[in-house]
């Protein structure tokens, strides 16, 4: 890990992110979801759920979600919930590929549109921060498991 | 203070963090380590290490002596009234595991009752749980007060005839509070049940005299004591060691073995299956002498202004509500900031070369109990100074000014 | 020879003993540490320690990522096909342990067996007595031949549908036989059953590879490997782990812990309850890569050398009798002396700084099995030489002239 | 554990020891004996039994003992049962401790005549030889679990 530096925490807690987690878009309860899954972070202890409606298209027309945690793990549900309405299953797959790949810090992060990658890269500074790549992941992981059919609640999703 | 922190003794408190001075207020989760412990270890490995026990060669008969000597020098810690009574773990978690499989699953049935505090580590949960689970006894869980503070009437309430067995912990790592163990192990032992301590953290900041105490097992682990990981040490007394199957099996711990028969030695060996941790004994008897050449209340006085000293500031800042403030505690600050969360906080602080954990602090039930999904933890060690109160709270109002 | 002993990486063999130059000869029990080990667990503690996992500090970071760096470079030794496949415990007997509690106990019921040889350790044995004792199974003892090999086909004759685990040890601690592995694995899975390897000194003497050997389970000690004590590695295919339940319990470990249910982290994390040995694991890391850097092949040869010039001159004594000659073994030398107890000459030798373990070495049934009680072992390692084996003859010829 | 010189091997395996391991005093089985007591060293597998007879008087009027072990315990056992027969139960337990203080190079060795310390002495080698005592001590253990009514089958005498 390199040395944190004042400026990769200003990059970590950028006015976006803070933004996202102070005011979360799709934050609640949703009715009629078609999919729900249940995340845990049992380093730190957070929860998330994630709804989503996927439509008769394919596509996931709605995503709310409920939990609290801290501003990288809400930011990022939030950011999330942004980026993948109106996308295919396998669109949302994609993107969340390269999410995890970004946030990770690994090299190769492909086959993503410009704009899309450009949105993701507010999250890009929490790879300076290997501890929190799992508060960064969360939502994505807990998303993934809902759109397989949703984990179990004795299994909560993943967060790695 | 008449206690001046013995901060060269610790090589890594000089090396800087993120370019800042290192304030490592994380003793709790593990203590760093003096030199004099680490050069105990090399120079015995260089000298004197050998497998023990089995062998008659001088090797051999060093390292089984210095092993055998570091059960003295344990014994003497914690008061036992025999070196017999000491098994050496590989931490405080198998210390309590050992109790669970070895001691108690034998003597539990459906239905029966283990009676535990809501502020125990995961330590002193899962192990009980496991007898939940496979073999049907029932948990029955001790609220702690408002303040933290363990009630002692409220531990003889849960005791019934169907209790088999008391697990407390000495001292809480989360809200750093003492619990009043004689006076709930004489309400135990009235009432005919057994207790085993967890003194994880008791053993650190505490005067442990366990005949004093009556207590049943203690368990205290080596790395939280500026000894080694890897080792850990369960007292039990002679009377329940006696009478306990082994828990693991393997080298060192039978009497004879045939192809259909099997018979095992005395305790302690009768726990200890296998080779032991036999630099890391080594390194605990060095951390025992290390801390022995101190006057423990100094250290403790020390430790607890620290405490007061970071409660008092942090009391001050609007937006911080402390978790645990029992009449009797030891110098562990948990607190819980409004806006912002633990992990952000501990994440602006390690910019500050500020060293805290945040988290559930394996007490989930605890955090329940206080209804935070996590806290952020302050920890005090003996090489801690005022100057790192001082960076935790410079690093706090920057976090607030980041994050808010 | 293109191997030459580096006997300078090891302070330990400088010193006399009993004013004699050392001949260890003991590396069987426990293997002496290069200097570049307790190097590395020194500067590990003086650097980058803290616990792991739970923190988000720089140290708790550094450890972590130097823990779990440990767990990939244990799992490249190994040949295994992922590092979540590495569970760290305190030592090969723990290793055992845990297959035996975790994996084969919820499996098995009164009258299923359990296949093992007569020359497995101890710590190959107990914990399936402890499977007789507890849940009445039946112990299945293969035999090895007159010299010491072990039979694929006796193996596959001793399973039987009943059959459970096949629990066989790489390397014989007293014989030196090479078990052929993997013939006798592939019987095994022939007929449905798992296979749990004791490689506690094979992974030593060969080089191993698990997904070659199709072992299910592969439990080998820091120890002997020229590692730190407290240490020690359970392989376990993923397909197994994720179905075991956890041994112990305690931080680390968990899921979700509430009052009356809980949740299991995913292997190996399962498995690693509580503070693991950080430290340690460093330092079973940098005996890894000190062993890397020679050519391992060339290390076996130089030990095999060793052990065929001792084991000649030995016969040469007619009062000597070699114990395990098989066609593939290491280098362990043990013998009986007509007329002179083991013990005997273990301190006679140790009289002249030679160090050979006497007794059964943890293996009753195999001492049975040769009509002993006891037998002298001279084990080599990396750092052993002719001069070491000359002063073992001569030390023998002396024993001989004082006892007899 | 000072350095081993000759001397102290010399000492230790001297001509008496020597004599008693060749040549063991009273081995073999013994028929009505009154008392009897299997011992085991568990960290070299040595094993011994003792048998005697009680006399009405509470003298030990014979003593003989079985088993295979290395010259100090075999010395051991042999000198033992020269030493000890003849003697009441309590003047046996006076010269065991007598003997366990002496071999464990314990100060403090009272009680005794003269003349038993003197025949004790040829031990007195093994003290410098900490990972010897138990081979030493086994058939004294055994002897006195014997007098205690003899150990049950699956719990050996101890050692120390
Ligand atoms: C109160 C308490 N109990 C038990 C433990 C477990 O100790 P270890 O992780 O060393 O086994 C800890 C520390 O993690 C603790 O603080
Ligand atoms: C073949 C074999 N198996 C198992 C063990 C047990 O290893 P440990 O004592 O390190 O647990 C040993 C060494 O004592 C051994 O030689």
């Amino acid at each position: 890990m390199s040395d944190m530096t004042d400026d990769s925490l200003r990059e970590l807690y950028q006015e976006v992110i803070l933004d996202h987690s102070k005011h979360p878009r799709h934050f609640g309860p949703l009715e009629h979801a078609t999919h729900n899954a249940h995340g845990y972070n049992p380093l730190c202890g957070d929860r998330i759920t994630v709804h989503l409606v996927l439509g008769a298209d394919g596509r996931i027309a709605h995503i709310k979600f409920e939990g609290r945690g801290c501003a990288i793990s809400q930011a990022s549900a939030s950011l999330m919930t942004d980026m993948l309405t109106g996308r295919t299953a396998a669109e949302a797959e994609k993107l969340m590929d390269g999410f995890l790949h970004l946030v990770k810090g690994e090299e190769g992060v492909t086959g993503l549109g410009d704009d899309d990658l450009e949105t993701l890269q507010v999250m890009a500074g929490v790879s300076a921060f290997p501890m929190r790549v799992k508060c960064a992941t969360l939502a994505w992981h807990t998303m993934k498991s809902a759109l397989e059919g949703g984990s179990r609640s004795n299994e909560p999703a993943k967060t790695e | 203070m008449s206690f001046i922190p013995p901060i060269d003794d610790f090589p890594i408190l000089a090396k800087p963090v993120n370019g800042k001075r290192l304030a490592y207020l994380d003793s709790a989760a593990s203590a760093q380590k003096p030199k004099a412990v680490l050069d105990a270890m090399t120079e015995f490995a260089t000298t004197d290490y050998s497998n023990v026990h089995r062998g008659v060669h001088h090797l051999a008969a060093r390292a089984t002596e210095r092993y055998e000597a570091a059960r003295v020098d344990v014994a003497h810690f914690l008061n036992a009234k025999s070196s017999d009574e000491i098994i050496f773990t590989k931490g405080g978690t198998e210390s309590l595991n050992l109790v669970s499989y070895a001691f108690l699953s034998p003597r539990i049935s459906a239905g029966d009752e283990i009676v535990l505090t809501k502020m125990e580590h995961h330590s002193n949960i899962v192990p009980w749980h496991f007898m939940r689970e496979r073999k049907r006894a029932v948990l029955k869980w001790v609220d702690v007060r408002e303040d933290g503070s363990v009630n002692p009437p409220a531990v003889a309430a849960a005791i019934t005839p169907k209790t088999k067995l008391v697990a407390i912990s000495h001292m809480s790592n989360v809200l750093g509070t003492i619990t009043p163990l004689k006076e709930i192990i004489q309400i135990a032992h009235a009432k005919g049940v057994p207790v085993v301590v967890d003194g994880c953290q008791g053993a650190v900041h505490e005067t442990v005299d366990v005949q004093d105490l009556d207590a049943d097992f203690y368990a205290f682990t080596g790395h939280k004591l500026y000894g080694p990981t890897g080792i850990g040490v369960l007292y039990g007394k002679r009377a329940h060691l006696k009478t306990m199957r082994p828990f693991q099996g393997g080298g060192e711990m039978i009497g004879e073995v045939t192809e259909d028969k099997i018979t095992y030695a005395e305790p302690p060996h009768r726990f200890e299956a296998g080779t032991p941790p036999i630099i890391e004994a080594v390194g605990l008897a060095a951390a025992i002498k290390y801390l022995k050449q101190f006057d423990r209340a100094a250290i403790k006085a020390h430790e607890l202004d620290l405490y007061q000293y970071a409660r008092d500031q942090v009391r001050r800042l609007k937006w911080v509500r402390v978790i645990g403030e029992a009449p009797d505690k030891g110098a562990i600050l948990s607190f819980e900031t409004t806006a912002m969360h633990a992990h952000d906080v501990a994440t602006i602080l390690d910019g500050e070369g500020v060293a805290v954990r945040a988290g559930h602090h394996c007490a989930q039930i605890l955090m329940e109990r206080f209804n935070v999904a996590s806290t952020t933890r302050a920890s005090f060690g003996l090489y801690n100074t005022r100057e790192d109160v001082d960076a935790l709270i410079v690093g706090l109002e920057k976090a607030r000014s980041i994050l808010v």
